[in-house]
């Protein structure tokens, strides 16, 4: 009654067609698969826009190898700018200017990953955080204010207190949501939307108020570029963009898996997250994780808007500093199924489409809304992998018994009766 | 049957004695926004009358411009929040509940005065009957998209993707309705275009079990990124033809129409401002009175349970969810439509993220979900009228009331509120 | 069709082929953006089109993409760079020294960043343009066209560029009141404050702001904001009045025909003709840095013909709204702004 | 109708559920199926009503075979099931829950809610029951919901009646009028399938007997048969079915309450003035019909309550208005009665639920971080201590099934320093196999000298583990007595009758 009858009369004959097999049911075959749906509908759109193609198709009847002359032109030309603006540029001359894209690509993913982990963090506390937006600009706000503002600090000094005001904004914007909502239960979901439009008009007004944040003599409602001292240094040679943001990014990482895996406070969080009453039955303080946890979020978001105003954006920042990664970040957390290694890789895979759509968008003229599609299309895919399985005929995992944890259980069960 | 037939007590609690609740939180709330307002009138105190205009020329009678004294006002609606923040403590002390009455009438009270604050001084008439009216029409987006995420979330599904339902539905209603001529043709057209929505998140949710919120973050993402190429690729190289459009006219109810206030805030509207009133009584009526609405509330709070009598789960949830996306969609259309005659890049700019915490903020009820997307767009509307009136608070300032309005309600009066039991759960049969 | 024939070596069409590389980045309101994205995008590809080549673009999603782009169009290239707005200046300036042999063009700000009155960069032309002095005309031309003695205004965030529109209109009307002793009330703007939507959508948002101010009784009303005026059209439509609108920009009456019955002018700010004539002078090789600023007096800005509304105009206001583009430009009114101070 | 299963086999993965299982039921007949927890019962029963589709087998009803692809079709040919778990949409009304999924209606689709009220008030008259068609299911007491269900199943007249142990949460009277309904429904030609773990009422009510063990049919049994030959059937082993306990020996110290009141966020008054103490090295069983405060009582014992006045003094010390934390570090010791709820994080693995209660402090947390080593060894000495029947300590709890969850939360809690121990109906829904076991680790932790209370709706265990019994009802205590007191006094103090009253109208 336990395992299959087909174990035993398996033979070993095929070892390749069972190595095949378990590599076509294996999880990345299903990312790849994902990748190329994603990037078929990606190409559909853009031989839609190439203006070779439109062209070449007019007379597609009577020569239609033009047609597809000029689809390979514009599709493989758009991938490969994508690639060129993401990973490695093949046209550079110099070595550090090809690897220029990838120093790009960690760039751009550098706040993403921050404020993926401040995502991450809630969901894992079970709290929806959607307030990206406001804590990025408030953290902006309070990181650069201290970094152009603050006057006489030396290097480290400086730019250590500007990170400390971003983070402690961050969380504090963020950890008004979580107050109201372990006081008053106000849902999270409503509070830290409002609070995005909140912090964002509040923003506002400080960049046009001169003494606030209006760089001074400028009528615009845009800061002073960040003073040196404040500013996180280069990370490979003042040459490239990357700063050791990154590095701070990747220590986010560690950090919030030893937080959410090794920590009192994170197994505090997992608990409330899953199973809130048994949390509270078994003495934890649910408001009090649901608050600290929504500092922590916000904290780590505010990393993200710190980091840009410190180290990305440097020569002064106007209302819309959050550039988006605030809702980024929600995807970003999802993608990297709320761990922080996960949310690592999904941080760079985002930054360097959004690396690489630049150089698309510049050396294709494709335009950049291609990206934002073929992003969330593989978002979708690799979320469903059975319908990817289904529409590339990959066979689905477990279709071959192995023997399973049931059967163990049932074995040691048997034993014991029998005993 | 055994000897001892003791009567088992039927519903034992329900002759229980009975202490009160203490709740001293509406007393809180109402003490706090009463102190604040205080403090605003000590602070900025503003000298001057303020001009209510009640009447329009359509109506049958007119109302004068009512002329008040600012402050005086202002000082005697404080006296009264704070005699209605009294009350409610009283009330709390005693072990009553505090009966709704009292909060509305402080909330009343707050905004007369606040209102009479901010026009002090201003040659300029308040025109209520603007106020009221700006407020529907802003709110008519979000009290569709709210329907649309009641519907879905009432069966089960997290409908964070309210927005994209409203900007497809905005998006193809500028086409359809471009090319047709028809604003008819370009509503139903945004119905279609909602459902195919709902359709794509319905197929990677209840088929396929992805996380609901997942697909419906990415949703919107997908669909902002295909109308803005779309947009810039199709309607702007062909902006006449694809991207102009005949706006539904406003139908005046006649004499309805002409009762002063109300006539021309309420019976002097488009056909989908009226169709809304009509869809919150449907949505309701659907959901409460009907086979229908039983069976996808039965899909939405114990899908088993449902299975176990032989409702298809799979098909009431996708039923409920194609509705959802329908209203939602109708809503989309009213941008392009109503409000204006063409489609632009991203133009709900966050509306169905309001929609959706219009659906908590409602706590799932149809009704409930509506007044918080009216009270949004009053709250929206108010800060417009004011600057134009001439409010002296800095205009970000003045921007931000509606979302702070939300926080303050959701916070001080609603307070915790109970999702559908199985929501953002797919349901795997055995 | 029938396919043209194989030649070999195709590619470049044009027989006037230029090796000449014109790029231009917009600022996060992308090139469709009915304003100064749009008419500088303008201004740039018909410059490229008469120089035989084509224009490199790339549109910034956000202020996170700035330097990155600006970036990717130097190492593709790129002779002279068009960029957009305050929000890219400090890094124009930023990329303008690192590659001294690029030529920048920068509109709608001064590219002086540590505000000593000197552009930072030397091979950075910012394209200025006072509009406060023809918006000043159209707040004369308003006040005296009015008949309900009101006319209003409204923008889409108080940003200089935005409000030094509302900002000179107020102060024609002021002129215009002085000078004929009139009452003529401005609704929307009080000189530093007014109504604003929040951000630069044509939506129910902009819609209700026109309404509201249409309420207070205005007969002409001035949208300052990219496709918000869009939302006004709508407002006056619903309301039934007849109500002039003064387009931004570029002349309402020829880009967006749908507004010629109600459009009583234009305030032009002539960012596509600077941009264009920036960009041909930098393909021609005759690229100079000197900062350019519109003014009434250069023909920068200006105010756009009346078109239908010519006879809807008392024709002695015309002859005073002329007389006094003259006075203006002879210094004798005094028009501010912070563009002037 | 006559009900046949042939060759049924259910497979979850590589795990067989059923194993070529069949089962005949004849019309007019309860015939009833034992097995351990997890033998494959409910699956069975799920198979036949639709739920599942077998992997092989077929049913056949009337010698007709059957092809259902939901409950829908199983429904239509007679089958109707009341479920282990129970199938009720808590925020729906009775009429509401009755009429789901055969409705009727007016035009247009309207529901006809009238309808519904008289049907339910139809099956409640005609087999006694008091259930008001318009409460609202999560607001009524447990064994009225079972009520609910009962009538659910009855109101679609099926000819095959599945309960899926439905006395788990019943009160003995309320146990004696299901019996008698079932023997009603029986006289009149249904086919009745019975799973239960209680052997009184197999033995009271069955025609004829089948035992599952791992999937299997493994023997039939007279109703005749004594409990220890059914309980060996069904575990494969010898069980004892009595508790040992030696006489108390009975400490100083311990437990006093006094005046306890608890009342609900809506006023509702749910324990009144509630007084008694327990001292160490002894057991006090709060009996009484479930919903009559028992479980109030003990979450304001370990500080769940909000609204609680009185005092709750433990070795002297206050435990009245503290957190549940610091009542936790006082050394009180909780298993909740609803386990999967209140006791676990089913997506937690076993070591993970194991620390749950000690997440801040030694052994388990040093200056904040968690002690991976120390949780997986004290982990793994708990899983073979307590027989933890599982994979290993990785595995989640979620997966586990009931008794072996159970066994889980009393490791966790039994492994404390303990002043109190609580816990809340400790073996409902558990096999007898895990009720002996658990029975003599409460003893086990009496006997060190730690005072017990124990919560249980069952009279059998309540006077197997008590030294003695308060009985509840409607919040207030009827009477604390002895556990020697007779079973039928002790029933009528459950309804409310004085001890005193009660042994008179017992005699
Ligand atoms: N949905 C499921 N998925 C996987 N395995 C399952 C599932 N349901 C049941 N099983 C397996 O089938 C076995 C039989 O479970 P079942 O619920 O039928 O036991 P049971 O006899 O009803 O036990 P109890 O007396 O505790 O109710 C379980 O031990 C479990 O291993
Ligand atoms: N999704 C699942 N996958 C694999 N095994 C499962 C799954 N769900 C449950 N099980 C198995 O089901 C068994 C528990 O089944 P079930 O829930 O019926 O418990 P039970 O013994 O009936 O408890 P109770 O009587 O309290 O319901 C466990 O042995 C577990 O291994
Ligand atoms: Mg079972
Ligand atoms: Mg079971």
């Amino acid at each position: 009654m336990t395992a299959g009858p087909d174990t035993e009369h398996e033979p070993t004959q095929d070892r390749w067609a069972t190595a095949l097999q378990e590599i076509a049911s294996a999880r990345w075959t299903v990312a790849v698969g994902a990748v190329v749906l994603a990037v078929l509908v990606g190409s559909v759109m853009i031989a839609f826009t190439d203006e070779g193609v439109q062209e070449a198709s007019v007379y597609f009847f009577s020569r239609p190898s033009d047609t597809f002359a000029a689809l390979g032109d514009a599709i493989g030309g758009a991938y490969s700018a994508l690639f060129r603006g993401s990973v490695y540029n093949n046209r550079a001359e110099t070595f550090a200017q090809a690897i220029r894209p990838l120093t790009e690509t960690l760039n751009y993913a550098t706040p993403l990953i921050a404020a993926g982990l401040g995502v991450a963090v809630a969901f894992r506390a079970g709290l929806f955080n959607i307030g990206g937006q406001g804590q990025m600009l408030l953290a902006a706000a309070a990181a650069g204010w201290v970094g152009f503002g603050v006057k006489g600090l030396p290097f480290p000094l400086h730019l250590l207190l500007a990170l400390v005001a971003g983070i402690a904004a961050g969380a504090v914007w963020a950890g008004i949501a979580g107050l109201l909502k372990a006081r008053t239960g106000a849902h999270e979901v409503i509070v830290t939307i409002m609070l995005n439009y909140v912090g964002f008009y509040l923003v506002f007004y400080m960049l046009s108020t001169p003494g606030l944040l209006r760089a001074p003599g400028s009528a615009n409602p845009k800061t002073p570029p960040t003073a040196e001292s404040a500013q996180l240094p280069h990370l490979v040679g003042e040459r490239f963009t990357l700063h050791w943001g990154f590095v701070l990014a990747l220590l986010a990482v560690v950090g919030v898996w030893w937080l959410l895996n090794r920590s009192s406070l994170g197994f505090q969080f997992r608990a409330v997250g899953q199973n809130p009453r048994a949390a509270r039955v078994a003495g934890i303080d649910v408001p009090r994780a649901t608050t600290i946890a929504m500092l922590f979020a916000g904290g780590l978001v505010g990393l993200a808007g710190a980091s840009q105003v410190l180290g990305s954006v440097t020569n002064g920042f106007s209302s819309d500093i959050d550039a988006g990664i605030g809702f980024d970040a929600i995807t970003v957390a999802l993608l990297g199924g709320s761990g922080p290694w996960g949310v690592l890789a999904a941080g760079i895979l985002f930054g360097a489409f959004k690396a690489g759509g630049s150089t698309m968008q510049v050396s294709e003229g494709v335009p950049d809304e291609i990206v934002l599609v073929v992003q969330s299309l593989i978002v979708l895919f690799i979320a469903a992998p059975p319908l990817v399985r289904a529409i590339f005929r990959l066979p689905h995992p477990g279709t071959r018994k192995r023997p399973g944890a049931g059967d163990r259980r049932r074995a040691a069960k048997k034993k014991e009766v029998t005993a | 049957m055994t000897a001892a037939t003791v009567e088992a007590p039927k519903a034992p609690e329900a002759e229980n004695r009975r202490i009160a609740p203490v709740s001293w939180k509406s007393a809180v709330t109402l003490g706090v926004v009463t102190a604040l307002f205080a403090v605003l009138l000590l602070v900025a105190p503003h000298a001057g009358d303020a001009r209510f205009a009640l009447s329009t020329s359509g109506d049958f009678f007119i109302i004068p411009v009512i002329v008040v004294p600012a402050m005086g006002t202002a000082w005697g609606c404080l006296v009264l929040a704070a005699l209605a923040a009294v009350g409610a403590g009283l009330f709390t002390a005693r072990g009553l509940r505090t009966p709704a009455w009292v909060p509305g009438v402080a909330a009343f009270a707050i905004l007369l005065g606040f209102l009479s604050w901010a026009a002090a001084g201003s040659p300029r008439d308040l025109s209520i009957v603007g106020l009221l009216s700006g407020a529907v029409l802003l709110s008519v987006p979000l009290v569709y998209g709210a329907l649309g995420g009641v519907l879905s979330e009432r069966a089960g599904i997290v409908n964070i993707a309210i927005e994209g339902q409203l900007l497809a539905g905005a998006f193809t209603a500028a086409i359809v309705g471009s090319l047709t001529d028809s604003p008819y043709a370009g509503a139903l057209a945004a119905v279609l275009a909602g459902m195919l929505v709902s359709l794509v998140l319905g197929l990677f949710t209840i088929t396929y079990h992805v996380n609901q919120v997942i697909v419906g973050v990415v949703l919107n993402v997908l669909v902002i990124g295909l109308t803005s190429f779309l947009y810039s690729q199709v309607l702007v190289p062909d902006a006449a033809t694809l991207n102009t459009t005949t706006r539904f006219p406003r139908v005046g109810i006649p004499l309805l129409e002409n009762i002063p206030v109300i006539g021309p805030v309420l019976f002097d509207q488009t056909i989908i401002v009226y169709l809304m009133f009509v869809a919150v009584g449907l949505v309701w009526f659907a959901l409460f009175r009907t086979r229908w609405g039983l069976r996808v509330r039965a899909v939405g709070e114990h899908p088993l349970a449902a299975d176990t009598v032989g409702i298809d789960v799979v098909r009431t949830r996708y039923n409920a969810l194609l509705w959802a996306g329908a209203v939602a969609g109708l809503g989309g259309a009213f941008y392009t439509v109503v409000s204006l005659s063409q489609f632009n890049r991203e133009m709900t700019a966050g509306a169905g993220f309001i929609a959706l915490a219009a659906v908590i903020f409602g706590k799932w009820h149809p009704v409930r979900a509506a007044l918080a997307g009216l009270l949004f767009g009053f709250a929206s509307n108010l800060q417009s009228v004011l600057s134009v009136v001439g409010s002296p608070v800095p205009s970000q300032f003045m921007l931000m009331v509606p979302y702070v309005v939300t926080i303050l309600a959701v916070a001080g009066l609603v307070g915790r509120s109970r999702p559908p039991a199985a929501e953002g759960i797919p349901y795997v049969k055995g | 069709g029938a396919a043209p024939e194989e030649e070999p070596g195709a590619g470049t069409t044009s027989a006037a082929a230029s090796d000449f590389v014109p790029c231009m980045v917009s600022d996060e309101g992308g090139f469709d953006d009915k304003s100064f994205n749009q008419l500088g995008f303008e201004g740039a590809t018909k410059a490229a089109d008469e120089l035989g080549t084509e224009l490199t673009s790339v549109e910034s999603a956000s202020a996170a993409d700035y330097k990155g782009n600006l970036e990717s169009l130097v190492s593709e290239g790129c002779d002279t760079i068009v960029t957009v707005g305050f929000a890219l200046s400090a890094d124009t300036v930023e990329s303008a020294t690192a590659n001294p042999e690029v030529e920048y063009v920068l509109i709608d700000d001064a590219a002086d960043n540590d505000f000593d009155g000197q552009k930072d960069a030397e091979n950075i032309k910012p394209l200025l343009y006072n509009t406060a002095e023809a918006a000043f005309l159209a707040g004369y031309l308003a006040a005296g066209y009015s008949e309900a003695g009101k006319v209003g205004t409204f923008g889409g965030q108080n940003f200089p560029t935005v409000s030094i529109f509302m900002d000179g209109f107020k102060q024609g009307v002021d002129h215009y009141n002085a000078e004929k002793g009139t009452a003529v009330e401005v609704i929307g703007w009080d000189g530093t404050d007014g109504s604003f939507t929040g951000g630069f959508q044509a939506n129910e948002t902009a819609k209700t702001t026109a309404k509201n101010i249409i309420d207070q009784g205005v007969d002409v009303i001035l949208p300052v904001g990219g496709p918000i005026y869009q939302s006004a059209i709508a407002a006056i439509e619903d309301s039934g009045r007849e109500i002039a609108l003064i387009g931004v920009d570029a002349d309402f009456y020829e880009t967006d025909p749908t507004t010629q019955e109600i459009v009583l002018t234009s305030i032009l700010k002539g960012m596509d003709v600077s941009v264009y004539e920036a960009v041909l002078a930098a393909g021609q090789d005759e690229f100079d840095a000197e900062a350019y600023v519109g003014t009434l007096e250069n023909g920068g800005v200006d105010l756009a013909p009346l078109h239908n509304f010519e006879d809807k105009v008392d024709p002695t206001l015309v002859e005073e709204v002329a007389a006094l583009k003259e006075a203006i430009i002879a210094g004798e009114v005094e028009v501010t702004s912070y563009l002037a101070e | 109708m006559r009900l046949e299963l042939r060759g049924i086999t259910k497979r979850f993965g590589a795990l067989v559920a059923n194993d070529h299982i069949d089962l005949v039921v004849e019309p007019g007949e309860i015939h009833c199926l034992l097995g351990e927890n997890g033998a494959g019962k409910s699956t069975l029963m799920n198979v036949l009503y639709g739920l599942y589709t077998a992997d092989e087998g077929e049913i056949l009803l009337d010698d007709a075979v059957q092809s259902f692809s939901g409950p829908g079709d199983a429904m239509a040919a007679g089958i109707g099931m009341v479920h282990q778990h129970f199938m009720l949409v808590p925020v729906f009304t009775v009429a509401e829950n009755v009429m789901l999924g055969h409705e009727q209606v007016k035009g247009g689709g309207v529901l006809d809610l009238d309808a519904a009220r008289a049907r339910v008030r139809e099956i409640s008259a005609r087999f006694g029951f008091h259930v008001d068609p318009d409460a609202v299911v999560e607001d009524l007491p447990v064994g009225v919901q079972q009520r609910v269900e009962i009538i659910k199943a009855l109101s679609r007249d099926a000819d095959v009646l599945v309960f899926d142990e439905p006395t788990a949460v019943l009160t003995p009277q309320e146990t004696d009028e299901l019996m008698g309904i079932m023997r009603q429904l029986r006289d009149d030609g249904a086919a009745i399938v019975f799973i239960t773990h209680k052997l009184r009422e197999v033995r009271e009510v069955a025609d004829k007997i089948s035992v599952v063990r791992l999937g299997k049919i493994v023997g039939e049994a007279s109703p005749t048969a004594t409990d220890a030959e059914l309980a060996s059937l069904m575990v494969g082993r010898a069980v004892s079915l009595t508790v040992h306990k030696d006489a108390p020996v009975v400490a100083e110290t311990g437990l006093t309450v006094d005046n306890l009141v608890v009342t609900s966020e809506t006023g509702a008054v749910l324990v009144d003035d509630v007084s008694f103490d327990v001292r160490g090295g002894e057991v006090l069983v709060v009996a009484g019909v479930q919903g009559n405060g028992q479980t109030e009582l003990t979450e304001a014992l370990i500080g769940l309550q909000p609204n609680v006045t009185g005092s709750i003094l433990l070795d002297g010390k206050e435990l009245a208005g503290r957190s549940v934390r610091e009542v936790l570090d006082a050394g009180v010791g909780f298993v909740p009665e609803d386990r999967t709820h209140d006791g676990l994080v089913g997506e937690f693995t076993i070591a993970e639920n194991l620390m749950l209660d000690r997440a801040d402090g030694p052994p388990f947390v040093r200056k904040g971080a968690l002690q991976l080593a120390e949780r997986d060894r004290f982990a793994r000495e708990k899983v073979a201590e307590f027989d933890v029947r599982t994979q290993g300590i990785e595995a989640a709890v979620g997966r586990l099934s009931g008794g072996n969850q159970q066994k889980v939360v009393l490791a966790r809690e039994l492994s404390r320093d303990l002043r109190l121990f609580v816990a809340a109906q400790p073996t409902r829904g558990v096999d007898v196999g895990s009720i002996e076991f658990i029975h003599k680790r409460i003893v086990a932790t009496r006997d060190a000298g730690v005072p017990v209370v124990v919560v249980s709706t069952e009279l059998d265990e309540a006077v197997a583990l008590a030294d003695r019994i308060m009985v509840m009802y409607r919040g207030r205590v009827v009477g604390i007595v002895p556990a020697t007191t007779p079973r039928d006094v002790l029933g009528l103090m459950m309804a409310g009758i004085l001890p005193q009253d009660a042994e008179g109208g017992a005699a």
